[in-house]
């Protein structure tokens, strides 16, 4: 982000730390390779307002779990955070607390939901066990009203809560693991929920049904959400505000249904039109051309998008666009918005 | 044309010490495919779609039923002849991560195959080569930059329609495209959906594609027939675009429910509903409706009968209670 | 629970069945072996003056069967008394059961390697963690390197190495004989120190070249499970660093558990070098002088325990499993 | 399907070869990565070479000489001399070709049974395998020094061949099972049910599709089970229980440890030594080199990065 963007919304900022839950500024982040640094996250912006659900889009590895590893300051060898602040409720900035006070606000004011697919259970120990872990490790004094809390919102996500509780993480299944996975997130009353991809390896009613609990969960808590996914259509549904993540940079955030009904930049436009849709025209549809960002891709020097783009010019390629505000708060990161593609 | 006739899988699963438990995977599956056709099949993971697929491609034997290839019965078939039929249907797997050989290129992959056919044809060398050449070039991919390749060095999407190029070596009638696109990143998955629907439409292959996505099987072609399958069964069956406005099954109705809604673009149908209760493979088989215990339109006669599939309003559907609801997306 | 039951019967039923496979096999080995050892015996002791029967008496004693005998009988007979524990009597011990003497040189065997066991798994083990945490760093390093030269080593070269080493350039251990024999054997200071000061260098030798395997084991254990979800989920779960530490150290010593209990299986037939070197009177050093001296009773006494010891081992460890791991149990 | 365009691209089009050669290429370009695995493989191959060529280098008999009994480390005797005043580095140079020869034979028979049987098994789910499997776990289950120890007495192990074949009937059970894990849990990739689908024969899917992804565990097994069969055979040796009558660095151990006393005599110590180093020698070059063979067989660590 340059000075002078940074400058023209400092005021408004100041409104708007008391109302963002997080607001991290200038998040970079590499990854260490043999052949040099890959920069994986480049100078992103992002504030996540207190009560909403933001949603971040990207393909795989565009670095948008990187992301927020990162305003969690948990990312994991061999990708380092070189620079950046991130304040939660505008005032403990995450990336410069000591590590026990970050510990402590990991997991109590911080929920994290895994993918699907991935195991974030101790395979060795019941459920319940793991609770009781997790009170102590955030000093709650009361165990039996902490088990009791995860029981109810056990019961509350339609599953058998004395069963679960007693259960090893293999005898569930992905839906129900993937539930135990929200419940841990909120059983410590955390306010913010980070969720990374975790409904995509579900079934279609259980990820309906799963998505309809967030929704419902956080209009009762007043949750704060960040929903990481490469699912366009999950994203589209669930968040409030969207981020559109390409190669380590946010290249369009706004509104949800702002951004999808009118879309500025040539990779959101051209996403939109490459998903099958159950609505209107399929045969509008229409692929993207090229292919997924890969490591050369972060280490160019012009636009990221330039070698899928359809309305580059030659400019695009040496110089890459800051991400400016179009309409109120959709901004766009395009030298050439407004222009026709003459795809 | 490929049919199924009355196709039944069970599956044994065995425990060493304890009684067998069986698992009924596909129930009573008619189908047919004319040569060029393209029929889905939809279900949520472990419905028996998948098994279907395999077993019309030979890599699973049917419990009972039978598969009839261009008038053939394959279960009449001797071995030798059997697998020659089977050629005609191939198989495109979900994972392609998993569908090529690490320690081939791309080159060793596609000869293996195409070696054998130039016997056959008794063609030479160069027959091998040009063939070769023309398939990459049809599924999309340049030949002098990938033929030297191996597969850790592509994308999904590139593997795929290596994949692709590989099963067309030997000249088949049918693809079997089976979550084709599910691990592929989102923004190229129409891509492929696209070189199959181009496949159909100009070398008269016809494809069954078997989904969980809804959207992606409108992709195929508006004379798509749909079907979809839970627990084993046909539940509801008819033209896509029918199925998905005029939905008649609570099944396929809470499919299509689930399919998430793009603000901005789509508004939610006026009945559209979720359902909360879990998938489960229940432990006994159940008398009644196989979806009762999760339907939330069930009265009491669906604990006690099975409907079958019936014909009504050009599509079949298997309900005693069917009632068209409105629960599909539609553009704003 | 019925379940779990049929199965230990099973298992040990087919462990019965193994042995008493290999127990066959090594009966006929002694019976295709060059010269016949048993008639060689036979004759030898006619030529000694003794009258057939004599003979035929005292044959029968040592090996359990009479040459002359049908092979077949002479292998119910074998058979027979081995279920009564029975394994013959020794040729080279004149007139002392085999049993009894497996009996006396198996405490020998067990007290070095379970003690080296223990001790190069503790150590190697602990080694193995730390050289995975610390796997960046210059420590870890060091750590690994020893793991891989010593378990490159063998045994025998080890405890050739360390005699040297320790009893002739620095001469500050015994060397050879399980104890001084000027002491009288007791319960008493002097005796039990010899014993102690004898027993270092063997257990030390089992120990070295058995730590390596730990520690590279361990190790990678550690790795995979320092990769897996669930230790990161912790992490962002803000546990305590104690506690993830405890996690991961349980769930990568699982796999080595197998291998332990194992290796206790192992250990009759593990230090045969050991024994060899240090004359030490074990299991090993007894399956060596029975070879030499063609006590073949004796040989298959002593190679049926080392089988039977591997054999068991197996047996418990499966069963030992399903109550260390949930994931097995039914 | 064809049109004029790709016709013309196919006359223009020169493929690089694909052949047996660039593998070796490949392969040479693996070893010289690392310093360390150069080292390894000299020491490979300097120990090959005394396999090879060392009986020739001295007449069948080798030469005693009676004033130069347990002689000091000289220019003459580099390694000093035996208790009949024989070279120890002529012991070792010519003790080589027995010690690599039956243990390349060894770990040759340990990698082809465990290999053919593991894929056999492995692949041919069912009968096969559960006989297969059997056995492998009667062979697994009996520790294979003590029975190499008692087969010494009725096997003659004279020859290298023979050595060779009973170290590999003793060890193969270990990597039959790995293979066999290994076999089923590629038979579960995609690639072998497209190739099956394709309409390859089994014996194509066998070697040509599953034995390369397990190549590079076999070529690690084969280094390893050099060194294991090396330390068995040096091992029997050692102890006594087979027959001096080939030279052998076992023999020499045997002989300095329980026939000279190297252990308290002094001057006898470098005829205890040289085996020992020998031995060590060829142990950490055969570890140095392992870390190319992973390498080596696997094209996505070929791959210059």
């Amino acid at each position: 982000m340059s000075d002078t963007s940074t400058v023209n919304t400092e005021n408004t900022f100041k409104d708007q730390e008391q109302k963002m839950a997080i607001s991290a500024r200038n998040i970079n982040v590499v990854y260490a390779t043999p052949t040099g640094d890959i920069p994986a996250v480049r100078n992103v912006d992002i504030d996540l307002p207190k009560g909403s659900i933001t949603g971040i889009i990207g393909e795989s590895g565009s670095g948008k779990s990187t992301l927020i590893m990162a305003i969690m300051n948990a990312v994991t060898k061999p990708g380092k955070i070189t620079s950046g602040s991130v304040l939660l409720n505008g005032e403990n900035d995450m990336l410069k607390l000591s590590s026990e006070k970050q510990r402590k606000i990991r997991g109590k004011e911080i929920g994290f939901v895994f993918q699907a697919a991935q195991n974030s259970l101790n395979p060795l120990r019941r459920i319940g066990q793991q609770i009781l872990d997790l009170g102590r490790a955030h000093e709650v004094n009361d165990l039996r009203k902490l088990i009791n809390y995860a029981k109810k919102l056990l019961i509350r996500l339609g599953l058998d809560a004395d069963r679960v509780l007693a259960s090893y993480q293999h005898e569930l299944s992905g839906g129900m693991r993937q539930r135990v996975g929200i419940m841990f997130s909120l059983v410590l009353n955390a306010n913010i929920v980070f969720l990374d991809e975790s409904t995509t390896a579900l079934d279609m009613l259980s990820q309906a049904s799963v998505l309809e609990i967030i929704r419902e969960l956080q209009r009762e808590k007043n949750l704060t959400i960040a929903f990481v996914s490469h699912d366009i259509g999950v994203i589209a549904d669930l968040s409030e505000r969207i981020e559109i993540f390409y190669a380590g940079e946010i290249v369009e955030e706004g509104k949800t249904s702002e951004v999808l009904a009118c879309p500025k930049h040539p990779y959101t436009k051209g996403l939109i039109k490459a998903i099958p849709k159950i609505s209107g025209d399929i045969d509008a549809a229409e692929p993207l051309k090229g292919s997924s960002p890969d490591y050369r891709t972060f280490k160019q020097k012009g636009c990221l998008f330039y070698d899928r783009c359809p309305i580059r010019t030659d400019s695009c390629r040496d110089s890459r666009p800051e991400l400016n505000i179009t309409n109120r708060d959709h901004k766009v990161a395009c030298f050439r918005v407004g222009a026709n593609d003459r795809d | 044309m490929i049919e199924i006739k009355n196709l039944q899988k069970f599956f044994q699963i065995k425990a060493k010490f304890s009684n067998h438990k069986t698992v009924h995977a596909v129930r009573n599956v008619n189908l047919t495919i004319p040569s060029g056709g393209a029929l889905c099949l939809i279900g949520e993971s472990g419905c028996g779609k998948t098994t279907i697929g395999r077993m019309l491609c030979g890599m699973e034997n049917p419990s009972s039923g039978s598969i009839i290839i261009d008038g053939q019965d394959i279960s009449k078939l001797k071995r030798g002849a059997r697998a020659k039929l089977l050629q005609k249907v191939q198989l495109i797997h979900q994972d392609p991560y998993q569908a090529l050989n690490p320690t081939h290129t791309i080159e060793q992959m596609m000869k293996a195959t195409l070696k054998k056919m130039a016997k056959q044809k008794k063609k030479d060398a160069d027959w091998i080569r040009q063939r070769m050449d023309e398939l990459l070039k049809l599924v999309g991919l340049d030949p002098e930059t990938i033929l030297f390749k191996y597969p850790h060095m592509l994308s999904g999407g590139q593997r795929q329609r290596v994949i692709i190029a590989r099963a067309l070596t030997v000249e088949p009638e049918m693809l079997i495209a089976d979550e084709v696109v599910s691990m592929i990143d989102v923004s190229l998955r129409l891509g492929i959906l696209k070189l199959l629907r181009y496949l159909r439409e100009r070398h008269n292959i016809s494809i069954l594609f078997i989904t969980h996505d809804i959207a992606s099987a409108r992709y195929l072609g508006n004379d798509t027939e749909l079907y979809v399958v839970y627990k084993g069964m046909v539940i509801e069956r008819g033209r896509t675009e029918l199925v998905i406005r005029r939905p008649q099954h609570p099944y396929t109705q809470a499919l299509l429910s689930a399919m998430p809604i793009l603000k901005g673009i789509e508004k939610p149908g006026k009945d559209r509903f979720v359902i909360t209760s879990q998938f489960r493979q229940s432990e006994e088989e159940p008398h009644g409706c196989l979806f009762a215990d999760r339907c939330p339109f069930k009265q009491s006669i669906c604990d006690e009968k099975r409907p079958e599939l019936i014909h009504s309003d050009d599509a079949y559907h298997a309900c005693f209670f069917p009632k068209v609801r409105q629960v599909a997306a539609e553009s704003i | 629970m019925k379940n779990f039951l049929i199965r230990l019967v099973w298992r040990v039923f087919s462990g019965i069945l193994m042995v008493l496979v290999i127990a066959s096999l090594t009966f006929f080995l002694i019976r295709l072996m060059p010269g016949d050892p048993v008639s060689a015996q036979y004759n030898q002791l006619i030529m000694q003056g003794m009258t057939p029967v004599q003979a035929e008496n005292q044959v029968k004693v040592m090996y359990g069967f009479i040459p002359d005998e049908p092979v077949g009988e002479q292998f119910v007979n074998y058979i027979w008394g081995l279920l009564h524990f029975d394994f013959g009597q020794s040729i080279s011990y004149e007139g002392i059961g085999v049993s009894h003497i497996i009996l006396t040189a198996a405490p020998w065997t067990l007290i070095l390697v379970f003690t080296g066991l223990i001790a190069s798994f503790l150590v190697g083990v602990l080694a193995g963690v730390i050289s995975a945490i610390k796997r960046s760093s210059p420590t870890g390093t060091v750590l690994t390197v020893s793991g891989s030269l010593l378990h490159g080593v063998p045994q025998f070269v080890m405890g050739l190495l360390l005699a040297y080493l320790f009893t002739t350039l620095w001469p500050i251990l015994p060397f050879g004989a399980p104890y001084d024999s000027s002491i009288d054997p007791g319960f008493n200071g002097p005796f039990i120190s010899s014993l102690i000061s004898h027993a270092v260098l063997p257990v030390v030798t089992y120990a070295l070249s058995s730590y390596g395997g730990w520690l590279l084991t361990m190790k990678s254990s550690v790795i995979t499970v320092l990769g897996d979800d669930f230790i990161l989920a912790s992490e962002i779960r803000g546990l305590k660093s104690s506690t993830i530490i405890g996690y991961i150290a349980r769930n990568a010593i699982l796999p080595l558990f197998t291998l332990f209990t194992l290796s206790i299986g192992f250990m009759f037939g593990g230090s045969v070098f050991i024994e060899n070197i240090f004359d030490y009177p074990g299991l090993g050093n007894l399956l060596l002088k029975s070879i030499d001296t063609r006590d073949y009773p004796l040989m298959s006494g002593a190679f049926l325990l080392i089988t039977i010891a591997v054999i068991a081992a197996n047996i418990i460890t499966d069963f030992l499993y399903t109550f260390v791991d949930p994931r097995i149990r039914r | 399907m064809t049109t004029p365009d790709t016709v013309k691209s196919v006359h223009t089009f020169t493929p690089k070869p694909y052949n047996g050669s660039s593998f070796w290429k490949a392969a040479w370009r693996s070893i010289t990565r690392k310093t360390s695995r150069i080292i390894g493989f000299a020491i490979i191959v300097l120990f090959t070479l005394m396999a090879i060529f060392g009986p020739y280098l001295y007449s069948s008999h080798l030469p005693i000489n009676t004033n130069a009994i347990y002689a000091p480390i000289s220019w003459k005797y580099p390694l000093g001399t035996d208790f009949e005043g024989t070279s120890n580095l002529a012991l070792i140079i010519t003790g080589a070709r027995y010690v690599l020869l039956a243990a390349a034979l060894g770990a040759l028979f340990t990698v082809i049974f465990g290999t053919v049987l593991g894929l056999i098994a492995g692949y041919f789910v069912g009968w096969s395998d559960s006989i297969i499997m059997r056995i492998t776990d009667f062979f697994l289950t009996i520790p294979s020094f003590p029975l190499l120890v008692v087969l010494s007495t009725v096997w003659n192990f004279g020859h290298p061949l023979a050595m060779g074949f009973i170290l590999g009937i003793t060890s193969w059970g270990g990597m039959a099972r790995a293979v066999r894990s290994q076999t089923l849990s590629l038979r579960e990739r995609g690639f072998v049910e497209a190739a099956r689908g394709l309409g390859l024969s089994p014996f194509h899917i066998l070697f040509r599709e599953i034995l390369p992804n397990v190549s590079s565990y076999i070529g690690m097994n084969l280094l390893t089970s050099i060194t294991g069969c090396i330390y068995a055979e040096v091992g029997l040796f050692f102890l006594g229980v087979v027959p001096f009558h080939v030279n052998n660095w076992g023999v020499m151990l045997n002989m300095a440890v329980f026939s000279a006393g190297a252990m308290s005599s002094p001057e006898a110590l470098p005829y205890l030594l040289s085996p020992l180093l020998a031995l060590l020698l060829l142990t950490l070059g055969i570890v140095l080199f392992l870390d190319a063979v992973d390498e080596m067989f696997n094209p996505r660590l070929r791959e210059d990065v």
